[in-house]
């Protein structure tokens, strides 16, 4: 176990640079989900700390020491990758063991630690097949068996469940979470899932275009997002983003109809903002709206049922507008209706900016 | 990498690439040098550079109509192993029963030897009335089975559901093969075209049997009548062996980026 | 008939002379216009296969010029037309060639052949290298020959050389009284002590490069540019040979080379005949183009062209006398290069000719080169011979 | 054709009304007939080019036979001839072993150069097109070409030794019993490496850059990483260059033919030459008919040995999953 | 438009039996949805539907003929496929236009169609790209687009959204639905995401092992799923399950302890029986259990902050048992809490045969 450091950490390929100056402590025995929309350089960052790809500036730092010129073998690390990895040519048993074999356990020794991990990931009937003949989620558990034989500082995810179905990948988020408990070792995990991000991560750090936007705890990120990005990425369905006027006194709609009349003190200038509510907090009005709540009026497009409740999609002002309710609902595609939100609910960013106006 | 890995990875695959090219050049240097052959020591640049054994060699045979008869079979060879081989690589992607059969037939038809084959062969041409003719020259090659399994490996590859959306598509199963598979598999078009190009123009002993009037006569059957009229003492032989080389090497470069794609499914998934 | 019949000429390595078989062509078709004439030439290591070929599928070239000794196996297999009636209607035909030399296509009594063009083995010296090494005349025996070899040789210089393809280097072995079969062909007859001795001679010769080791593997260019060199001091080989280094190297010529028979006067021919398949669909016709192509006016064209005996011998009586005042060494090579049938060796008009050279030559050949121990080489080539003889 | 007029609705009815008409053959047999259609012009080309003069062949070794000749029966004896009395067939047979050298070694060759030009360095596709380019010469060419190199006069080969002070008198490679299979196998390998280079350069690319990352961080050095990763990840590309290879061999023919027919001796005759000099220089169609079987029996051996090896099922590891 | 029938439809790969006499009639302009497991068959029926699998026993009808012998391409049916199957060396226009070339309309016919098709899905600006330039949705939608221009009898997709990020297949999934609602076309869509199924269809089937478990509304599946099977597919976080026993009056767990003091005259046999609850019917237990109320105490294993809501994940008796509960909540894992649960939303199944007890 460590604590992992960037500093300043920068990624170039040529002349292009993906990676521009981040810094990011993380520690001892932390599980952090790096997460952000494909190509924001998440991997990247996964694989400089890994040291499968070389440092264009700055560094990182490993248990306090820098790392940037030690070799990968070196850094006691493991990975999971995307599409697992697997040696095609060995056995589960022969995957696992590779590893060990290169860093002096014995026949024995490696036989133990083996079985060890087959046990904890449930993989002891399959120690003899090749990953040919595994699951999708076999193939998984292979992959994290071969990362904690090693027993290493660090373990860094890119991406383990994407390759998995729904319903896998919920489970399977389980066992990590279940196993980061028990072995509290210090766990970099890359996913653009933000589901993945909420439920596993001591800390998120939300990213975009090779920045960081936002770090910290789930609960922060998704109700305190600092940006636009970080409030449109996390959560699903996602924020409902509206475009919003605001005259000093009053939030207006594009077209021109009062969304709230008492924007609690944020923003005092006036000028163009992006107005949020989370789906969740949206309820059908009936009767007149309570103390501090505030309406709109929308055309409902689609219903989902989901079961355990109903996705409403509507669009005010020709913004789409989301709402979760509850599974028995009335409202028809078609027709109109009142949607209501509590104002502390609400979210209001600089439309420039993006940045969130506390 | 490092920079001294790099550097000895350049130097080591100079070295090679000298060797590789030095008997080329060799050849190259000796058909447009004018210095005799048997002077020692030799020169390792061209001496006196001319064309002359080219002029040479370009009239002491039939050049043109030999190249055209080269030509005109290669193409007819490339161009029916491509149906062939493309065909016949689609079949076997298919369940059938006999699949296994057919396949060690295949498999079991490449251990024979052409020059074993000679006579039965010949015989069997005649009986077609092919002998001395293109076609008669060009059947023996219209089909290489490591084409087939090149074509089959690579059509494997692509995914099946793209066949099955052109079966709805309302396409019949040849078209399938013409639309969908040929096109999607140009590496292995390329690499057939290469090799069965190479091997056809390439060979000596077929026609060597089956052609009789000189004006059937092919390239490789003009190098041996050189060989021969003037034995290996003359630049003219090398300026015909570079005569007789170039055109193989040109499609090889034409269409070698393909061809290098081309062999990977057939080497991986095959 | 309506499609025109055709006749095939097959020849052996001349893709170079068509324009005088053209000539041939248009003489044939004087006397049949209605006959197409096919000519087809093959290198020599592809005409057997293309004529076996052809045989296996009946349709073999009506007129073949076939090298050496090789159409003894095709007359005996039936392949061949016997042409002695031929001779017999036209005296003009057979009184042509020079006393004798139909004999080297006879057997059984019967005349498979006519000579187009002949040479011979004869030795060559190098006047400039025996003066050197103090040898003033020719050798006259098998062990004069290996001495003056012995006193030739030197730092890159080698004193004697042979070719050693078909049976050329046999009078080596002839000279020492060996045969290579008994009378009838039946066995091997080259086991002898005799024989024994000659091949650790020339062994231990070739070892101590008095005999240059080419003579036992380059086949033609090689030993002919080693001659050509001057390095070599006798050279057994024929006409050809000689001729060929000739046009490479300036210094070979009368005063520098001498030509003498090989000790003993014994020769190995190298000749090509004419023969007709005997699937032939017009056998007379096929016999007449030979007749052309044997005739004085086109063998004058080919003893010119490639200054070698065509065994017609009007021609090549005109051909010696006219090339004296040019080229006298050609001259006396010619005048030397006739075929005495009294000293002929190395010739069998055996169907198993090509058998038993391939058995011997094999086990032989290293034992010449020191790889293996003469006694053992010539037991076992006794052996393969004999068996190649015994099968059908 | 429809003409442009008419509607998609009328289009449905025809449509419907097509598939009221029942196809005459079931979909099976269409299936089936469609199949065997497409194999059927290859299999003939093989059929008529292959498999019916390997029957030729075995009948032939049972008999006597020459052009012109009628057939007999013979029972075994040209089996017997090779086996017992043909002292060269067996030299041969260790000719043709050797000679097939020219597989391991080129694929060593191959592996290492391919290794060397997979990397990222500049001008790697003019080494590999370098590298690549004496393949597509014709043999006999490449014959004559190394005749001449290895000339003991005028060589360049024997130049360059002596150039060198490696030598002191020229070498006779092609007339040498020590050399001679050496320099035609050199040649051989020269013609070929680069199309060994191609396939297993293919093969390298194939393999998932991921897993060398995961051996990386496991801790497997470089070469770790070859024995362990890339080798057997390269099994199937590696067999393919031994199949192509044992076909290869036969295109020999040309080589020896051109460059030393064989000789000195039989030093550098190899199967195939034997058997066609058999054939058709001593008209021993027969024996040769015999030999043609055991070679024919002997390469399918090996070609399944290699399956074998490779892990059978052709060496197929698919990578992709 | 058409109706579809499968009649005793049998499937087999050689000895193997995948899909077992399935029975199923499908209304002109019905919205089916087949959803089950990996492996259970629903491809299988899909392409002997669209014939491109050999039908092994039964009959399948088309529009009330029967279609086993017909080709494919005579069946007038469009099929979208997973990995949307686009022909990469032709452009998005002509990979729409292909299937009309083969059906003999003319040159200017096809641009019309195709340029209407294109309209509907926001690919005008997309025609002459090749599919390597699109994004995963963009394909999705030319996939769409090649089906539409055709103009079929029936649609068929196969897991058409698995292949893309969670936050698209949201979207594809509304536009998919837009889509039959504008079209009306029969339309059989096979998924192994419940949330698919239950928000697409008119009518779902699950299947399982080859047989169809239920065929119903979703709201029938969700809300009274017929066997253990369709309980535990549809929902997710899935139905809690819990082995009980039933003695005639109460319905006890394994430890022995209490579940249900009255079960609702549901299964009178007593016996060995599957109790079901779902996880949104669940909340924390505070004070004493209301009328018609059960609480079981169970200890927390995990807990998932999803932002709107949060998921326990605790254990009772030694098998799982979760409930989504509002964000904010106190529990603790490795604490114990009680949990409850209205009677009349809890489900039970026959332990042996697995089916539902009404
Ligand atoms: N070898 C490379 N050469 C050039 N650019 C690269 C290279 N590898 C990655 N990039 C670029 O760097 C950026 C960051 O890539 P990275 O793989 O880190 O993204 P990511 O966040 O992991 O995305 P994803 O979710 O798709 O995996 C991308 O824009 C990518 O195009
Ligand atoms: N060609 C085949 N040969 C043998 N068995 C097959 C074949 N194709 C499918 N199967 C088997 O038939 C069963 C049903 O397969 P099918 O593809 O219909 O499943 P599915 O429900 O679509 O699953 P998924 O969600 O994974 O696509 C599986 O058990 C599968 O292994
Ligand atoms: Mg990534
Ligand atoms: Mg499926």
């Amino acid at each position: 176990m460590a604590t992992v450091e960037f500093s300043s950490l920068v990624k170039k390929y040529g002349p292009l640079e993906v990676v521009h100056s981040i810094d990011l402590a993380i520690r001892d025995g932390e599980f952090v989900v790096l997460v952000g929309p494909s190509g924001c350089g998440k991997s990247t960052c996964l694989r400089m700390l890994a040291g499968l790809e070389e440092i264009s500036g700055g560094k990182i730092l490993i248990d306090g020491q820098i790392v940037n010129e030690i070799e990968p073998r070196d850094r006691n690390i493991a990975m999971v990758f995307q599409d697992y990895a697997l040696y095609p040519h060995m056995s589960v048993y022969e995957n696992m063991a590779f590893s060990l074999q290169y860093r002096g356990f014995n026949k024995k020794e490696i036989k133990t630690r083996v079985a060890a991990a087959a046990t904890t990931l449930g993989l002891t009937d399959l120690l003899d097949r090749r990953p040919k003949q595994l699951s999708g989620g076999q193939r998984q558990r292979v992959a994290m068996g071969r990362a904690i034989v090693r027993d290493p500082q660090v373990f860094l995810f890119d991406e383990p469940l994407s390759n998995l179905d729904a319903k896998l990948r919920g489970s399977m988020r389980i066992e990590i979470k279940k196993l980061h408990r028990r072995l509290g070792v210090t766990t970099v995990y890359v996913t653009h899932d933000q589901v993945e991000a909420m439920t596993l991560a001591d800390r998120v750090v939300v990213m975009n275009n090779g920045r960081i936007e936002q770090v910290g705890t789930p609960e922060q990120v998704y109700h305190h997002p600092e940006t636009l990005f970080v409030a449109s990425f996390i959560g699903s369905p996602t924020m409902n983003l509206v475009p919003a006027e605001h005259d000093g006194t009053l939030l207006r709609l594009n077209d021109g109809s009062v969304l709230i009349r008492q924007p609690e003190n944020k923003a005092a200038q006036p000028g163009a903002k992006m107005f949020g509510v989370r789906p969740e907090d949206v309820t059908v009005a009936e009767g007149p709206p309570p103390e501090g709540h505030s309406e709109v009026e929308v055309v409902v497009d689609v219903i989902e049922a989901l079961g355990a409740d109903t996705l409403v999609f509507a669009t005010v002002a020709g913004s789409p507008f989301a709402a979760r309710v509850p599974p028995a609902t009335r409202l028809q595609p078609g027709a109109s209706a009142r949607l209501r939100f509590p104002n502390d609910k609400t979210h209001l960013f600089d439309a420039d900016t993006g940045k969130a106006l506390a | 990498m490092s920079r001294r890995t790099r550097i000895l990875s350049h130097i080591t695959l100079i070295l090679v690439s000298v060797i590789m090219l030095t008997p080329i050049y060799w050849v190259v240097k000796t058909s447009i040098s004018g210095e005799n052959l048997f002077t020692y020591p030799p020169s390792i640049v061209p001496h006196d550079p001319n064309l002359f054994y080219y002029v040479q060699a370009w009239y002491t045979v039939d050049f043109v109509r030999l190249f055209t008869n080269s030509l005109a079979i290669a193409v007819l060879v490339v161009v029916v192993n491509l149906v062939l081989n493309a065909m016949a690589g689609y079949a076997l992607t298919k369940h059938f029963p006999g699949k296994g059969m057919v396949l060690g037939f295949l498999l079991a038809s490449m251990m024979i030897p052409f020059h074993a084959t000679i006579i039965p062969a010949y015989l069997l041409t005649a009986k077609l009335g092919l002998l001395n003719s293109k076609l008669g020259i060009a059947l023996p090659f219209f089909s290489h089975i490591v084409c087939i399994f090149l074509f089959k490996s690579n059509f494997e590859a692509i995914p099946s559901s793209l066949v099955q959306a052109a079966r709805l598509d309302g396409l019949s199963e040849l078209r399938i093969l013409t639309r969908i598979m040929l096109p999607l598999s140009r590496p292995a078009v390329a690499t057939n075209i290469i090799l069965s190009f190479i091997w056809s123009w390439n060979d000596f002993l077929w026609p060597l049997i089956v052609v009789r009037s000189p004006d059937q006569e092919t390239m490789p059957l003009g190098l041996v009548s050189f060989l021969a009229s003037f034995e290996d003492t003359t630049g003219a032989l090398y300026a015909f062996c570079v005569l007789v080389v170039l055109p193989s090497m040109l499609v090889f470069l034409l269409a070698q980026k393909d061809f290098i794609r081309g062999l990977t499914t057939g080497a991986t998934k095959g | 008939a309506s499609a025109k019949d055709k006749i095939t000429l097959l020849t052996w390595n001349l893709p170079v002379y068509g324009d005088k078989i053209k000539g041939w062509i248009e003489d044939f078709h004087k006397k049949h216009p209605d006959i197409d004439v096919e000519w087809i030439d093959k290198k020599g290591t592809d005409w057997a296969t293309f004529y076996q070929t052809q045989l296996a599928a009946g349709t073999p070239p009506d007129v073949i010029d076939v090298q050496g000794a090789l159409w003894a196996q095709y007359a005996a297999d039936g392949d061949m037309l016997d042409l002695t009636p031929y001779l017999k209607k036209d005296p003009d035909f057979a009184n042509r060639f020079t006393p004798g030399a139909l004999d080297l296509w006879q057997s059984d009594g019967k005349t498979w052949m006519v000579p187009w063009y002949f040479t011979r083995t004869l030795l060559y010296l190098n006047k400039r290298m025996m003066r050197a090494a103090g040898i003033a005349k020719a050798p006259t025996t098998f062990d004069e020959l290996m001495a003056d070899a012995k006193k030739m040789s030197g730092e890159g210089k080698s004193g004697f050389l042979t070719t050693n393809f078909d049976w050329l280097y046999w009078p080596l072995f002839k000279m020492n009284g060996v045969d290579i079969l008994d009378k009838d062909m039946s066995k091997a007859a080259f086991n002898t002590p005799a024989a024994q001795k000659t091949l650790t001679a020339l062994a231990d010769a070739t070892k101590s490069g008095a005999i240059n080791n080419i003579s036992w593997t380059g086949r033609w260019v090689e030993p002919n540019t080693a001659f050509a060199s001057g390095n070599v001091g006798m050279y057994m080989s024929l006409s050809s040979a000689l001729f060929w280094a000739a046009s490479k190297a300036g210094w070979i010529d009368d005063k520098n080379v001498e030509v003498v028979n090989a000790p003993g006067g014994w020769w190995v021919p190298s000749q090509h005949g004419w023969g007709v398949s005997k699937a032939s669909k017009h056998p007379d016709a096929a016999v007449d183009l030979i007749k052309i192509a044997t005739s004085d006016k086109w063998q004058t064209t080919m003893a010119s062209t490639f200054s070698i005996l065509t065994l017609n011998k009007d021609v090549d009586k005109k051909l010696i006398a006219n090339i004296k005042s040019e080229d006298p060494l050609k001259s006396k090579v010619l005048d030397l290069d006739q075929p005495d049938m009294s000293t002929i060796t190395g010739y069998l008009k055996s169907a198993k000719e090509g058998r038993v050279k391939e058995a011997f030559w094999g086990a032989i050949q290293p034992a010449l080169l020191g790889q293996t121990d003469p006694k053992a080489a010539l037991d076992s080539a006794e052996a393969l011979v004999n068996r190649a003889l015994s099968r059908p | 054709m429809d003409t442009p007029s008419r509607h998609a609705d009328d289009r449905k009815t025809a449509v419907v009304a097509q598939r009221m008409k029942k196809p005459f053959l079931s979909r099976k047999t269409r299936h089936l007939a469609f199949v065997w259609m497409l194999l059927l012009p290859a299999l003939l080309v093989y059929f008529a080019y292959r498999a019916v003069p390997l029957a030729w062949n075995v009948v032939l070794s049972f008999s006597f036979w020459a052009p012109g000749k009628p057939i007999r029966f013979a029972g075994l004896y040209q089996y017997q001839e090779l086996a017992f009395y043909d002292g060269i067939f067996w030299e041969v047979l260790k000719n043709t072993a050797i000679f097939m050298l020219v597989i391991p070694i080129s694929i060593m060759l191959a592996l290492a150069l391919a290794l060397l030009v997979d990397q990222k360095i500049t001008g790697r596709n003019i080494y590999r097109t370098i590298i690549f380019l004496p393949y597509p010469m014709m043999v006999v060419a490449v014959g004559i070409v190394w005749r001449w190199l290895y000339n003991d006069n005028v060589g360049l080969i024997n130049y360059a030794l002596r150039s060198m002070g490696l030598i002191s008198r020229p070498i006779a490679f092609l007339e040498s019993y020590d050399f001679a299979l050496a320099a035609v196998i050199a040649a051989a390998v020269w013609q070929i490496l680069g199309f060994f280079m191609i396939i297993i350069l293919t093969g390298l690319q194939n393999i998932p850059p991921h897993l060398y990352e995961a051996a990386r961080i496991d801790g497997a050095r470089a070469h770790h990483r070859f024995w362990r990763i890339t080798l057997p990840l390269l099994r199937p590309s590696l067999f393919l260059c031994v199949i192509l290879g044992v076909i290869a061999s036969f295109t020999s023919f040309d080589l020896i033919y051109t460059m030393t027919n064989g000789g000195p001796g039989h030093a550098t005759d190899l199967l195939i030459t034997y058997i066609y000099k058999a054939a058709f220089t001593l008209s021993r169609f027969d024996y040769a008919a015999a030999m043609t079987v055991v070679m024919f029996v002997l390469f399918l051996a090996l070609a399944l040995l290699t399956n074998r090896l490779a892990g059978g099922d052709a060496g197929k590891v698919d990578i992709s999953d």
